[in-house]
């Protein structure tokens, strides 16, 4: 029983938690940029395979590492503008855009894998990004190890938190785009297009989730393998309405969700076999449901969320 | 840009525009085709040879579209009411559990009692698991997109663990399957040595059924008023929450048959790979049926006919086979654009 | 002779371990002109039947794949076209009622058997951690076979089991290794593509299974257990072209003894293996195959000790 | 002050023959007209008559299909806000264009930065927000959440929105519909500051009261065609009715009628505190047969909780409600319905329609379960369709069809149909809340004629509004809310419209 307890205090156990986290935290906030401007993207599952395949082709093809980036965040983009066009200007439904642009996106990259690489039997693998200790900061025990010797694509997970932060509360344009999620018609009235917000939103959000994607094989991992999204994209969007759609909160949830996940593999090593592992794979789902019951009541949604918006529409 | 709608469509444009979005179906495959270095000049010919173009063809098509017609359906009924069931394949997956529950010999009763005694019962266990999260909606307002979602995944989990527990086969050799259901509750097939089930049959008796429902009954039209305007709907005096309730067990029941025919008309046993995403394309064919219960029948064939179709091309024209789910998206897209557009029209000012 | 028709229909991608073997034994057997070779990968089962069909129906003589899930499927559509052969992954035995169906599977326990001397040996921790995607029997037995292997070479060694619920998500299976690092293990068993990258960034062991990954962790992988399916697929191409195939169990063909399967040459961990255990492995490999000793095949799922 | 003549200056505006259509509907026919600096013209015209959707097109939400805009001599780009905007033409809309979830600052500063700058300059904006409030009588908090605030804060913060940019044209379409008098007041001193400060104004409204005092210049729309212009100085009420209409509007006459016996009685019932207005606070009521009436209040001061309450929308924590001389369980929606309450709901649209369903489906919400028009739960779409028609014919309600989506309906007809959708049961006992909030001068006469005939059949009718003088020409009893109390009543006649005022000003143990 203590040694279930001593995880928690362990250094390791919070580095792998951040390192989880890391590409929750970059595909949660593009889902909540999209959300806050007023569309539920549930492409999102199938852009973060893009940006996976197309980060790590980048590089494996020979760009460096922020090449790869900079092109997974523009694949994931391209999907968004067709996620965009569908559901903004011809207000066609979230869901159903959503799911489609999920089942494209990931079949697309499959073929255009399997195409690039049609004889390999192992996956070649790219350098990836390497932990960059920050000097001074990483000697603090516990947080240092955990938050300032990760890799490069973990800092700009929190700064994008940052970055979204800001822009959301504190510029004219996260205005805005706020607005046009709770009261298009608002946004509409002050002179701004709620198509070019909400366009924009939504690719900017698809960059965000595909840089997600490519954390995984740029960073997290060394190749890009199908289906390795593994549900990742689904629970971003649970963390959103976690987060109350607000960042530093999904920031926490999806920290919170990332050190369920590190401490359910840990326990199950501790567990001797006699629980079914499948108990301990479980528990991040389960525990988020729970979290969501706490938090439901106090959530404000974007008003707007889901609702298509029509210039002269009665 | 805006649209307007069109006064009156003609037929003409009705027919016009999804033969269109089926052109840029064939259009995008070509060029994946061509790009993959195969000819792309008998793509049309080979897809549609593929979905229809022998009666085992046709009938592959049909027994892939009867588990989407039941997923379709259940999340048709679901969205009238704007309770957004993403869950489906969590429910499917109940449904099945149900199924060789009760059907590896627990029940020894002749077919006539024993199916409908299962399809009761995987019913009525897809309904509860989706009441979970519409009690969570309407009493604590939690979002049931987000639930529904992940009880997805903690479903699968739990499956897998019956699966490697107890209801893992003993002849199976190890191999995390269920037992096989004895032959009174199997649904026979249509025709003999071919796949096609009464599961299909039963799917388009469910299909006429709820369109009965959305249409002629009192049911029906609480459930679109509580999805059009749920505080209108509390004021007029209908009870909103119990109407959500209804919705789900129905719309989870629904999804659970999907689950039950898959098991007892086409596998047999239950394995954790029973549905590739049956329950999520479930979405698709209802928004694609624009939730309308028998427009779903029509687009759950389409989008069956358009994967078999395509799968069969890929082996025939020799690319790699994950073209089947890009033409599928494809066509989807351009689908529901073609519907639009068919209704609409742009005006640029 | 013409080369042989030959369809493989797997339910995962080609890269998959298990798969890539497979495949590449197919390929190799294409290149020497034995068959002409088309694939479907990915195929879910649900699917698994129709393209089986499609395949009988396109004129491939011997179709391969695997069809645990799938079975009684499988064995019909063979009873349907009783002039193709099919050599399929299956956990059950062969049937002479379905005369044309033959079965195999990777029995390559004995390598794993082995490779589990050398890594008790290589230990120091004596805690060993393993991660598998799904307790299925082909991992199992495996598994056990390796800890029954390291058994021999370190009897109290600690194991530390657990599966990720995925075959594909090396991230995750990364992060369980590290955590049976953290947990006190010096050496993985490497069962998932992810684990021996968790090793070679820890500086810890890691032991092979399947393919051999010695090439790209030349730090981190001291042996691997290795699965050739060439012995399997070329008797069963033989078999076609002779028009002698029948129902048989290929199970055997995966063997030590057949060649089925081997210990990877230690590469750069040559010489650095204790010279008393390697003589003990080539003492048990020479039992293994002149028959004499008989690795256990347990197929039930493996627990953390 | 640099005010000048209206006329001495060229135009601000000018429509020329603007025409839009709906469809076969064509809601703007050939308007063209000019307004001038410093100039009030209001613009009048029946429920429908084509009065937003010409606002509209001079905004730039909809493009018109024929005709052209220009403003200070420019030619106004169709379709374009933005370009609205800059030409200095704000606009105050018939349904706000606020997010409730953001504050009043985020609402008026919204596009009025280029949306690149990095940072929003929330500082100077509350400054000018500040100095814009003080100088035109606009006091509002610039961190409150819109949500929290009254209708008519709402209304200042959307004059505010188009003051902060400097607007020279202000359009305001029905801004007092929903305003208290005072409130209804202030607006009008703060538009005469406006006025005086050079700006011109467009100012719809169906209260013929409030045009002969604030314009200079009265627009009429019928059917979409300019039915007439006048003067305000040079015309009368009556004249205006008579273009609007086509002919003369008469009021419904009061018969008198014996009041009979106490239909609903309210002891001591407090209901619980939700949202922005008052809770009850041990209310006592009684209803009687033959009876109007009427409820008069600032808004938010325990209205809603009433009308929720006898709707069945409410319950109460204390005290006993009785029906009929008995008392009532288990209160519901429902259970008002089914007790004989008919009920208006205040805002039609959110809560007494449901839009995108068709006029039939609307009609029978309420009595779906009926056997009248369901059988073994299934309905009778036939006899839904017959009553749906019997209620369009009887109410004079203007629609294309009965399948038609309610939506696409006017206010007024929207309100017909609710109004006959409650009235057909010949219900006991009748809630109307604000039922002729927004309607034209006719409609207004239709729900006044069938309110009194519900009285005259031996109804009990509450009549909740803020326009005292529809209270006063209708309630034979009147009664004032305050803070979640009720005053004691008055009879016809007995209290002036300044006692009232006082009453409703919360001093209701003086008047008493
Ligand atoms: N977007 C639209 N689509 C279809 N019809 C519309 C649309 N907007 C307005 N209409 C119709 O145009 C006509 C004029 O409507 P409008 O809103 O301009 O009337 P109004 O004079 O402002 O009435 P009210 O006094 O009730 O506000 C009505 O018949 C209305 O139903
Ligand atoms: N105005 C209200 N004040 C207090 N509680 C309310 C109010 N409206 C609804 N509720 C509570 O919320 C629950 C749901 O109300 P609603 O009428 O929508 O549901 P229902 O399905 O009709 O349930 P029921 O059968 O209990 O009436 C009710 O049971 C009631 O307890
Ligand atoms: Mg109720
Ligand atoms: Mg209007």
């Amino acid at each position: 029983m203590e040694q279930a307890l001593e995880i928690l205090f362990t250094a390791s156990f919070w580095v792998a938690a951040i390192r989880i986290a890391s590409p929750l935290i970059f595909a949660t906030m593009g889902e909540l940029i999209c959300e806050r401007a007023g569309v539920l993207n549930l492409g999102i599952e199938g852009i973060m395979t893009v940006g996976a395949f197309a980060g790590w082709f980048t590089v494996y093809s020979g760009g460096d590492l922020w090449t790869g980036v900079a092109i997974a965040a523009l694949a994931g983009a391209m999907f968004g503008l067709l996620h965009a066009t569908l559901t903004v200007p011809l207000g066609l439904s979230q869901h159903v855009v959503g799911i489609g642009i999920t089942l494209l996106a990931t079949s697309l990259t499959y073929f255009t894998y399997r195409l690039a690489l049609p004889e390999v039997t192992s996956p070649p693998k790219i350098e990836p990004f390497q932990p960059l200790p920050i000097p001074g900061l990483s000697q603090i025990p516990v947080v240092g190890e955990a938050l300032f010797a990760q890799t490069p694509l973990t800092y700009l997970a929190f700064a994008t938190v940052a970055v979204v932060a800001w822009v959301l509360y504190r510029t004219p344009l996260g205005l805005a785009m706020r607005a046009a999620g709770e009261n298009p018609s608002a946004v509409e009235a002050q002179g701004i297009s709620v198509t070019g917000i909400r366009m924009g939103a939504v690719m900017a959000g698809s960059a965000l989730m595909a840089v997600g994607g490519a954390f995984l094989t740029m960073s997290a991992f060394n190749s890009f393998f199908f289906e390795m999204i593994n549900g990742r994209g689904w629970i971003c969007i649970a963390l959103v309405v976690f987060g109350s759609w607000r960042p530093g909160k999904a920031l926490l949830g999806a920290i919170l969700f990332a050190a369920f996940d590190a401490y359910q593999i840990r326990l199950q090593q501790l567990s001797g076999g006699v629980v079914p592992y499948q108990v301990f794979l479980m528990m991040p789902y389960v525990l988020s449901i729970l979290a969501l019951v706490l938090v439901a009541r106090r959530a404000t949604y974007p008003k707007a969320l889901m609702i298509p918006y029509q210039k002269g529409e009665r | 840009m805006r649209l307007e709608p069109k006064p009156a469509p003609s037929l003409a444009a009705t027919l016009a525009y999804p033969v269109a979005a089926i052109a840029a179906t064939l259009v995008v495959a070509s060029l994946l085709v061509l790009a993959a270095g195969a000819s792309p000049f008998s793509v049309f010919y080979l897809v549609a040879k593929g979905a229809a173009g022998s009666q085992f063809a046709l009938l592959e098509t049909l027994t892939r579209a009867t588990p989407l017609i039941f997923t379709g359906l259940a999340v048709a009924v679901a969205f009238r009411a704007r309770l957004w069931n993403i869950g489906a394949e969590a429910q499917l997956y109940i449904g099945a559990v149900v199924t060789v529950v009760l059907g590896t010999g627990a029940l020894p009763l002749p077919s006539g009692l024993l199916i409908p005694i299962i399809i009761v019962a995987a019913m009525a266990a897809g309904a509860l698991l989706l009441a979970g999260p519409a009690v969570l909606k309407t009493r604590f307002g939690v979002d049931e997109v987000v639930t529904t979602l992940l009880l997805n995944f903690i479903v699968l989990l739990f499956v897998s663990m019956l699966l490697e527990g107890p209801l893992k086969d003993p002849m199976g050799l190890g191999w995390p399957q269920s037992s096989k259901v004895i032959a009174e509750a199997q649904l026979p097939r249509i025709i003999q040595g071919k796949r096609l089930h009464y599961g299909f049959v039963l799917a388009l008796v469910a299909a006429f059924a709820m369109w009965v429902v959305m249409k002629k009954t009192v049911l029906g039209y609480e459930m679109r008023a509580v999805g059009h305007n749920p505080e209108a709907a509390r004021f007029a005096g209908i009870p909103v929450n119990r109407v959500l309730m209804k919705t789900a067990l129905l719309s989870g029941g629904l999804a659970a048959l999907a689950g039950f025919s898959e098991v007892a008309g086409l596998k047999g046993n239950l394995t954790l790979d029973l549905s590739p995403g049956f329950g999520y394309s479930g979405i698709v064919v209802a928004m694609l049926a624009m939730l309308n219960p028998l427009g779903v029948v029509a687009s759950a064939i389409f989008v069956a006919g358009i994967f078999v179709g395509a799968d069969a091309m890929s082996r025939a024209a020799g690319v790699p086979s994950y073209i089947a789910d890009v033409m599928v998206a494809t066509a989807l897209l351009s689908m529901v654009t073609a519907i639009l557009f068919s209704r609409y029209r742009v005006r640029w000012r | 002779a013409d080369p042989i028709k030959v369809a493989a229909i797997y339910t995962v991608p080609v890269e998959q371990q298990w798969v890539s073997r497979i495949h590449k034994a197919a390929n190799a057997a294409k290149e020497r002109g034995d068959i002409e070779y088309v694939y479907s990968e990915n195929t879910s089962n649900n699917d698994y039947e129709r393209v089986m069909r499609e395949y009988c129906e396109a004129g491939h003589k011997l179709i391969v794949g695997e069809v645990f899930g799938v079975e009684e499927a499988a064995r019909t559509v063979a009873k349907d076209y009783p002039e193709v052969a099919f050599l399929m992954g299956s956990s059950f035995k062969p049937d002479a009622a379905v005369a044309n169906f033959s079965v195999f599977d990777n029995y390559i326990q004995d390598a794993s058997y082995l490779s589990g001397i050398i890594a008790g040996a290589m230990t120091k921790s004596k805690n060993i951690g393993m991660v598998g995607g799904y307790p299925i029997p082909e991992v199992n037995r495996l598994m056990n076979a390796f800890m029954a292997g390291v058994k021999e070479s370190a009897p109290d060694t600690k194991f530390q089991v657990a599966f990720i619920g995925s075959w594909f998500d090396p991230p995750k299976a990364k992060e369980t290794a590290f955590a049976q690092i953290d947990g006190g293990a010096d050496l993985l068993y490497a069962e998932r593509f992810g684990v021996s990258d968790a090793a070679k960034e820890r500086k810890v062991l890691a032991v092979g299974n399947v393919i051999d990954t010695q090439k790209d962790y030349p730090e981190t992988v001291v042996a691997s257990a290795l699965w050739h399916f060439e012995p399997t697929l070329d008797n069963a191409i033989g078999a076609v072209k002779a028009g002698s195939f029948k129902a048989d169990d290929y199970g055997v063909f995966s063997f030590m003894k057949a060649g089925g399967c081997s210990l990877a040459p230690l590469g750069t961990f040559e010489g650095k293996v204790p010279a008393e255990v390697m003589a003990k492995v080539a003492e048990k490999e020479k039992a293994i195959k002149d028959g004499s000793f008989m690795v256990e095949i347990n197929d039930a799922e493996p627990k953390s000790s | 002050m640099s005010y000048t003549s209206p006329t001495a200056e060229p135009p601000v505006l000018r429509l020329s023959g603007i025409t839009k259509r709906f469809g076969a509907l064509t809601a703007n026919d050939a308007i063209s007209f000019e307004l001038n600096k410093g100039e009030v013209v209001a613009l009048l015209g029946e429920n429908g008559a084509g009065k937003t959707t010409l606002m509209n097109i001079l905004f730039g939400h909809y493009v018109a299909d024929e005709g052209s805009i220009e403003a200070f001599g420019q030619t106004l780009p169709p379709g374009d806000p933005k370009a609205a905007l800059a030409a200095g033409i704000g606009m105050v809309h018939q349904h706000f264009t606020l997010a409730d979830n953001m504050t009043v600052l985020e609402n008026i500063a919204l596009g009025t930065e280029s949306l690149w700058r990095p940072r929003l300059d929330r500082a100077s904006a509350r400054t000018r927000i500040a100095k814009l409030a003080a100088d035109f009588g606009l006091a509002v908090n610039p961190d409150a959440r819109v949500g929290a605030l009254s209708v008519g804060e709402r209304q200042r913060v959307e004059i505010l929105k188009a003051l902060y940019r400097d607007a020279r044209v202000l359009i305001l379409d029905e801004p007092t519909a929903v305003l208290t008098p005072a409130e209804t007041e202030a607006l009008f001193r703060t538009l005469k500051m406006l006025v005086a400060n050079g700006l011109s104004i467009i100012f719809i409204s169906h209260k013929l009261g409030e045009v002969m005092a604030v314009s200079d210049r009265v627009l009429v729309l019928r059917s979409g065609r300019l039915a007439g212009e006048r003067a305000t100085a040079r015309t009368t009420r009556q004249e205006l009715a008579a273009l609007m209409v086509g002919q003369e509007v008469k009021q419904p006459a009061v018969a008198p009628v014996t009041r009979g016996e106490a239909l609903f009685v309210m002891n001591d019932v407090s209901t619980s505190a939700r949202g922005a207005g008052a809770a009850l606070d041990q209310v006592s009521l009684t209803l009687f047969a033959g009876e109007i009436v009427g409820l008069a209040g600032v808004s938010g001061n325990g209205q809603a909780a009433l009308a929720g309450l006898i709707a069945g929308a409410e319950r109460p924590v204390s005290g006993e409600m009785l029906i009929a001389g008995r008392a009532v369980a288990n209160w519901s929606t429902r259970a008002a319905l089914d007790h004989g309450i008919a009920r208006i709901p205040e805002d039609r649209h959110a809560v007494g329609t449901i839009g995108d369903m068709s006029v039939t489906e609307n009609v029978i919400s309420e009595r779906y379960r009926s056997a009248r028009f369901s059988r073994h739960g299934f309905l009778d779409w036939k006899a839904a369709r017959n009553f749906a028609e019997g209620l369009i014919r009887d109410y004079d309600v203007k629609c294309p069809s009965p399948e038609a989506r309610i939506r696409l309906l006017s206010g007024g007809n929207m309100q017909k149909l609710i109004l006959g959708r409650a009235l057909d049961p010949d219900p006991a006992i009748v809630l109307a809340n604000q039922p002729a909030r927004g309607l034209d001068v006719g409609a207004v006469a239709y729900v006044h004629g069938k309110l009194l005939e519900a009285r005259a059949r031996g109804a009990a009718v509450l009549l909740i509004s803020e326009d005292l003088d529809e209270i006063m020409a209708l309630s034979d009893r009147i009664l004032v809310i305050s803070k979640g109390r009720l005053s004691a009543p008055s009879a016809r006649g007995e209290r002036t419209i300044g006692e009232i005022g006082e009453l409703m000003a919360g001093h209701l143990e003086r008047a008493a």
